[in-house]
């Protein structure tokens, strides 16, 4: 992802590190920030304990030098079960924002191209955006047994049409050009020439607009956990920690905080990079938001 | 005008349909058989079988749909699986305290997030307007159950200044009522509260760079005149707008929230249906909020003609 | 203008100020909410708490376990031991006002009769049930079954309540609609909010006993206290504990045991022990109709997975509340003995996967039903699952809400069917000291509760201790019973455990120490 | 030119500057002038020569997170403008010194109705009413020859065409009866009949109501028949003021010369093959005025560039009956041919 977007943002010019990190900074830290939350996901879990270790004796115990970030209601450590959160947040964020982006941009596309296809799938899209985005997810996963995999599908389908949305409008404004216009009339490829069209365009939105689902898939995956409907409980994702935590909050506040902590910072960043990239790429879109 | 209503109002039957439809197939989907949960714990074939006769589950499906739409169009959204009662009664008994919830938390946010932000884009680039976007940046990252969490610990427990939980009906006195709401909707509204403030600064800053600012302060206005007549007016249509989407997000911030605090609202009553699979309850607030949510666009629709006199019907 | 606005605010407010101070209303907190009115058609205990607001049973079972007549004014025993005669006590009337017939009586018993274990059991003796006039009825026995009055005082499981005629007309695989009984409180169906709460009203027609006995658990006079009790769903035993800090309720009835620490320096709150019987067993059932576990070598190996301590100490953790049991019966009461006791003691993870596969495992996956909810169950599943993951075995977990578990626990399809292999739950220390009320310890098949042990000599043993005579005799077939039934392993239990009820002592008083169920009668407001 | 008591205006050295990523620009860099009751005096030069910023920093409306006044004094009524409180500032501002921009477009507020944005002018300097403000604002528009004034009250800017949208704008500019008019390119951006129209309206205003007007202008045609008195600026400074006839009578320096030659002259006759001089642009380009300007800013461009032109900043000198002129090579431009 990085690379795609240092070819979208730096000028053709010699490359600095030094002037790109000036002329963006929000870009600069929150993509940091993330590179340094990928790394603790994926790498992490190889240098802690087994998140799963039970040590009844040492329920609850606070953060010291053995424990870190202390130790929950079945005496296992937050540190470990933090950083294997790490993994399942960003696994569930970088998915959804992939699946979403992608079947998004296919759904956009064929809507902008047919208009057949584009009534029924928007009025589709209509009704899926009529309903709360939690509480569809929660509904979806009600229909099947819990699992990361279903909760991933559960938080796409919400924000699918979002993506639809920003790519139907590139679609649409794109055809609507003369040139485009008086090619298809003229009954060139118009597929083709479309898609050449569309998809540099179409492109910069696109990005920015997963940022910000790859940011909001992180806080419903915790939410959806945090009602006890997300990921199952034995998993450590941020959400179920804190679910599990909740309820110790006056005894234990450490297991709520400090995965509630490390779910704002990686969200921070996501949003950070996405406004970063908003501004850079699309200032269209930056006037607005 | 009331054309323009009346056409939007049709524009939304589609909308809503499709949500009917979806919903309908929820329940045929879901897993496990609907009857044998409602028959009880150690029912019999034939117990589940007369069941599943009376919710008309064994008719053909096209007709289980017409039967179903045709009931719903009579305000009967069926009977709760597990309490016995109609889901009617169960969303109308919760309705307040969600709606109570929503208001309080939409009005707090609203008024305090559009003055931050007009003073952000007026101050633009000074201390103010970098801590107002710190926070919005923050807030928007905040989940609103670790901010409630902190909340409750520090007002409710260890100061003890407002309840940790609860509803108080607003017929059982206007301070108690009050006092339930506060903490419930600080942690809802602050993330409601972050994004129209971001909005309405970016807004502002658009328009605070147009030529007829410049005007209005060629004039001699007073400030507050310029910024919150002349600049926040011209602002006002994306920042209805994010106030409108952000409603969305205030509904699915309460399903957490009442969670949290222990609010009886439809929020709650969403968690326990759907964890218990009540099906037919899941179904009604499914569409109970998606009328909701399609009628604050149609109100955000119509509230744009009055801030902008260009956009005509 | 601040002032302004301050000032119409307080205008508008003081009109609200509250007037209803006269009423008084005791705010509890249990430890489940409300959904089921109907204390005959489930078994879950806040049913019965429910049931024993609303209703009233015709005896009551004391301090001592010793049934008390409660409905019942006078009764008589026929030397042979097959007859009884009962008699209501005077102008019972129901929450309606319509008094209370032998006709409500019998067809009340007649479907407990055909629902609760123990009801079914007492009902195959009963040869005739009928009455004699409006108050007076006759219950003859085919046997000279010596537990009659205990299974009509008995608070656990499914509840033998007096309601309408009407209502007990229900199919007993039906709930009931109506709530209506004779008890000190009527249900205001109408406030009822599930999820949220459920609120009794004080019973007019409510007929106490005379004579102000003593309350003793069940037995004893009792009357409505306060004018009304909600009982309030706090689903988050922290925030409810914080609720009852803050004064926001009253009573909560089953505080976790992290938090007494902080309810002890609290405020005007005290809590309160209610007794070595008033326990909680937690139970691992096994599903003996689906491999592997219906080899009972299999169920057998299960044994050596458990170590108590550790549940016990990820459930409660402070010692002082938590007592480990190797046996079936409620350790401390009467009848507790070490039959079988050593099977239970050899915690041996190694030789448990060992045994499992010289029983025909293969690794395949067994199925629990993991609730997710739930104070305590939550985090014995849990244990259970690290503990056979860590043997070895394969588990396929299954997260769902508490409720989801006790839906899914009924249905005999093989796990991968919806069945299940394994779910783990909890029982109460009262019906568990006694084999004849301890259902969990039949082994009726297919009629028994989920799990379907299925012995002929286990409930040959159950019914030979329905006809003991002498306390001697009880304690010997007690022990033979706990034997044979670790060896069948009807389940494996992981200890027992005590929680006091937290309440405000600043404001209340009068609390019952009920065994078994918190009931809120005869408590008063100060 | 000496400080008059007639003087209402008096601009003495403004320098304005602005903080931009390429560094600072002076956009206006030591410009003097006076303007007497009820004159009017242009202002001309090409974009960003720096006419606009002294127009805005006369009404100190120069935005403050980038540009500020560095230097120098206005005076207005003998009262120092540039260290004024902001509120007394404010308390100026459309009442005795107003202004109408380039863009009628868009310099009025889109949803606010006309005679809003009239009336709150009046409310906000006069002691009055809403009520009598909305019949000033009424009077206003009659003056500015709207037809259907009252009706048009309740309009929004968008219901309105250019001319009248200008026309709206003066009204609003006039409506407190200011001593100074400030118009910025009050015609630029209109067509050329709506152009004379709106000229022809400010001078009649202007007699009625005795307002004096700065008008800033890149429109030496607009300038020769409505000003009496002109400043040419290039590069935020001076370079030449004269009387209006004075000036195109004869213009001394090389880039008035140069601006005269870039406008169509109906007053010159054609040669007898009908044709008349070719118009001819200035070469080059604006200097950046991020870099300090060593010399004349103009001297790159200039045909009568020396090497002293280069390096030394050229004095205004007074070459005779109000006419000034900063140019070290003055003798040799009056001696040339226009």
């Amino acid at each position: 992802m990085t690379a795609i977007t240092d070819d979208l943002v730096l000028p053709p010019r010699r490359f600095s590190l030094w002037t790109a990190i000036r002329r963006n900074p929000t870009i600069a830290f929150g993509g940091v920030l993330l590179l340094a939350l990928i790394a603790v996901a994926v790498v992490g879990p190889s240098f802690v304990g087994d998140p799963f270790k039970l040590s009844p004796v040492n329920r609850l115990r606070p953060p010291s030098e053995r424990w870190w970030f202390g130790t929950d209601q079945f005496g296992r450590d937050v540190f470990t079960r933090t950083v294997y959160g790490a993994r399942v947040s960003l696994f569930v964020g970088l998915s959804v924002a992939a699946f979403s982006s992608l079947l998004g941009l296919a759904l956009g596309l064929l809507c902008g191209y047919f208009r057949r296809v584009d009534a029924i799938v928007m009025r589709v899209m209509d009704g899926l955006m009529a309903i709360p985005s939690i509480l569809l997810a929660i509904a979806l996963i009600t229909l099947t047994r819990p699992g990361l995999g279903i909760v991933i599908v559960a938080i796409v389908i919400p924000e699918v049409p979002r993506i639809v949305r920003v790519v139907r409008a590139v679609v649409l404004s794109i055809r609507s050009q003369p040139y485009i216009e008086s090619a298809i009339a003229g009954g060139t490829k118009n597929a083709k020439l479309l898609l050449r069209h569309v998809l540099p365009n179409a492109l910069a939105p696109l990005i920015v607009q997963s940022t910000y689902v790859c940011a909001s898939a992180m806080l419903i995956e915790a939410g959806l956990s945090f009602l006890g409907a997300g990921v199952p409980p034995e998993v450590p994702s941020w959400g179920n920690i804190i679910a599990q935590g909740r309820t110790f909050f006056q005894i234990a506040p450490w297991t709520i905080l400090i995965p509630g902590t490390f779910l704002a910072i990686t969200v921070l960043a996501v949003n950070l990079l996405g406004d970063g990239l908003r501004d850079r790429l699309d200032p269209r879109l930056a006037r607005r938001l | 005008m009331t054309a323009y209503i009346v056409r939007r109002l049709f524009a939304t039957l589609p909308v809503m349909a499709v949500v009917a439809i979806f919903v309908f197939f929820l329940i045929r989907f879901a897993p496990g058989d609907p009857a044998a949960i409602i028959a009880g714990e150690d029912a019999t074939a034939e117990a589940i079988a007369q069941v599943r006769a009376k919710l008309g589950l064994d008719r053909p499906f096209m007709e289980q749909f017409v039967i179903w739409i045709l009931q719903m169009m009579q305000g009967d959204l069926g009977v709760s699986i597990f309490s016995n009662l109609p889901v009617s009664r169960l969303i109308v008994q919760r309705l307040e305290p969600t709606v109570a919830l929503t208001l309080s938390t939409l009005f707090v946010a609203v008024a305090l997030a559009i003055p931050i932000g007009v003073l952000a884009a007026w101050k633009a680039r000074k201390l103010v307007d970098r801590l107002v976007m710190g926070f919005a940046v923050l807030g928007f990252a905040m989940p609103v159950f670790v901010l409630a969490y902190i909340l409750i610990y520090f007002f409710a427990v260890q100061w003890q200044l407002l309840p940790v939980q609860g509803y108080r009906p607003i017929a059982e006195g206007l301070w108690p009522f009050v006092e339930s709401l506060i903490l419930p909707s600080v942690a809802l509204g602050v993330t409601y509260m972050a994004l129209i403030a971001r909005i309405t600064r970016a807004s502002m800053l658009e328009v605070l760079a147009q030529d007829y600012i410049r005007t209005a302060n060629a004039k001699g206005l007073a400030t507050d005149r310029v910024l919150l007549l002349h600049a926040l007016k011209n602002a006002a249509v994306p920042i209805v707008t994010v106030i409108g989407i952000g409603i969305a997000l205030l509904i699915s911030g309460v399903v957490i929230t009442e969670t949290v605090f222990n609010i009886p609202g439809l929020g709650r009553l969403t968690v326990d249906a759907v964890l218990k699979r009540d099906y037919p309850v899941v179904q009604g607030l499914i569409l109970v909020f998606a009328a909701a949510k399609v009628l604050v666009n149609l109100i955000i629709d119509i509230s744009y003609a009055f801030l902008d006199p260009r956009i005509r019907y | 203008m601040l002032k302004r606005i301050f000032a119409a605010a307080l205008a508008l407010a003081i009109p609200f100020t509250p007037v209803q101070a006269q009423e008084k209303v005791l705010k509890a907190v249990m430890h489940a909410d409300v959904r089921v009115i109907d204390p005959m058609w489930t078994t879950q205990t806040i049913a019965n708490i429910h049931g024993m607001l609303v209703y009233d049973t015709l005896f009551g079972n004391d301090a001592q376990m010793k049934p008390q007549p409660q409905m019942v004014g006078k009764y008589d025993i026929s030397p042979d031991k097959l007859t009884y005669t009962f008699t209501l006590r005077d102008g019972l009337k129901f929450g309606d006002g319509t008094p209370v017939t032998t006709k409500d009586v019998i067809a009340s018993l007649k479907r407990w009769g055909r629902k609760d274990g123990v009801g079914i059991r007492l009902m195959s003796f009963v040869d005739k049930l009928e009455a004699v006039d409006d108050k007076t009825f006759r219950m003859v026995l085919t046997k000279p079954y010596g537990m009659v009055l205990e299974s009509l005082g008995k608070t656990n499981s499914s509840v033998a309540v007096i309601m309408r005629e009407k209502e007990a007309m229900t199919d007993p695989q039906q709930q009931v609609k109506e709530s209506i009984g004779s008890g000190p409180f009527n249900f205001a169906k109408d406030q009822w909010v599930p999820g949220s709460k459920a609120v009794y009203v004080k019973n007019p027609h409510y007929v106490p006993r005379p004579g102000n006995e003593p309350p003793s658990s069940f037995a004893g006079t009792k009357f409505a206290g306060v004018d009304r009790i909600e009982l309030q769903w706090i689903s988050d035993p922290q925030t409810a504990m914080s609720a009852l800090i803050n004064g926001e309720i009253d009573f909560f009835e089953a505080p976790s045991i992290d938090f007494l620490p902080i309810l002890e320096k609290a405020k005007g709150v005290k809590l309160m022990k209610t007794g070595t019987l008033d326990s909680t067993h937690g139970m691992i059932r096994l599903n003996h109709l689906h491999p592997p576990f219906d080899n009972p070598k299999a169920r057998q190996a299960m044994y050596h997975l458990i170590n108590q301590e550790d549940f016990l100490r990820a459930i409660v953790g402070n010692p002082a509340y938590y007592r480990v049991c190797h046996g079936l019966i409620t350790c401390g009461s009467p009848l507790a003995n070490d039959g079988g006791s050593a099977m239970l003691k050899d915690y041996n993870p190694k030789k448990a996967l060992q045994l499992l596969k010289e029983a025909g495992y293969k690794g395949e996956p067994i199925t629990i039903l993991q609730a997710t909810d739930h104070v305590t169950i939550t985090p014995a599943t849990q244990v259970l699952i690290q503990a056979m993951r860590e043997a070895g075995i394969n588990v396929d977990a299954q997260a769902m809400d508490w409720g989801s578990v006790v839906s899914r626990r009924a249905k005999k399809d093989p796990p991968a069917q919806g069945g299940w292999n394994i779910f783990v739950t909890t029982t109460g220390g009262v019906g568990s000291a006694n084999p004849v009320l301890h259902t969990w310890i039949g082994a009726a098949c297919g009629k028994g509760l989920f799990g379907w042990p299925c012995d002929a000599k286990i409930e040959e043993l159950r019914n030979a201790f329905a006809f003991a005579q002498s306390d001697e005799e009880r304690k010997k077939i007690a022990t033979e019973l706990q034997t044979r039934a670790i060896e069948q392993v009807v389940y494996i239990p992981f200890g027992q455990w005590t929680v006091p009820l937290a309440y405000r002592a600043d404001r209340i008083e009068g609390i019952v120490p009920n065994t078994g169920l918190a009931v809120l009668w005869n408590i008063k407001k100060k | 030119m000496n400080a008059a008591a007639g003087n209402i205006l008096e601009v003495r050295d403004l320098q304005t500057q602005f903080n931009t990523l390429d560094g600072v620009v002076r956009a206006v860099d030591g410009v003097s002038f006076d303007l007497t009751r009820g004159e009017t005096l242009g202002i001309v030069g090409e974009s960003g020569c720096g006419k606009s910023v002294t127009a805005l920093s006369i009404l100190r409306l120069i935005p403050p997170e980038t540009g500020r006044i560095t230097a120098g004094s206005i005076r207005f009524e003998g009262e120092e403008l540039t260290t004024l409180g902001e509120e007394a500032m404010k308390r100026l501002r459309g009442h005795r010194i107003s202004m109408i921009f380039q863009e009628p477009m868009t310099s009025l507020n889109p949803v606010l109705t006309v005679g809003t944005q009239i009336a709150e002018n009046v409310v906000r300097h006069l002691d009055v009413s809403w009520r009598a403000a909305r019949e000033r604002a009424r009077e206003m528009l009659d003056l500015v020859r709207i037809a259907d004034a009252r009706r048009r009250l309740d309009e929004y800017p968008h219901q309105l065409s250019g001319g009248m949208r200008q026309r709206v704008m003066i009204a609003m500019a006039l409506s407190c009866d200011p001593q100074v008019l400030i118009a910025d390119e009050p015609t630029t951006a209109l067509d050329v009949t709506i152009q004379a129209q709106i000229l022809q309206l400010m001078l009649e205003l202007k007699e009625k109501t005795g307002t004096a007007i700065v008008l800033i202008t890149h429109d030496l045609g607009v300038v020769a028949e409505t000003t009496e008195r002109v400043v040419v600026m290039y590069a935020g400074r001076k370079v030449e003021e004269a009387p209006v006839e004075a000036l195109f009578a004869e213009p001394l320096h090389p880039y008035t010369r140069g601006l005269m030659r870039a406008i169509p002259r109906l007053d010159i006759e054609a040669d007898a093959a009908g044709r008349r001089p070719r118009l001819q642009e200035i070469p080059g380009l604006v200097p950046r005025l991020t870099q300090p300007i060593v010399g004349c800013a103009f001297a790159p461009r200039c045909g009568f560039a020396t090497e002293r032109c280069r390096t030394a900043p050229p004095p205004l000198v007074d070459a005779g009956s109000g006419h000034t002129v900063a140019c070290w090579e003055v003798d040799r431009v009056r001696a040339s041919a226009l």
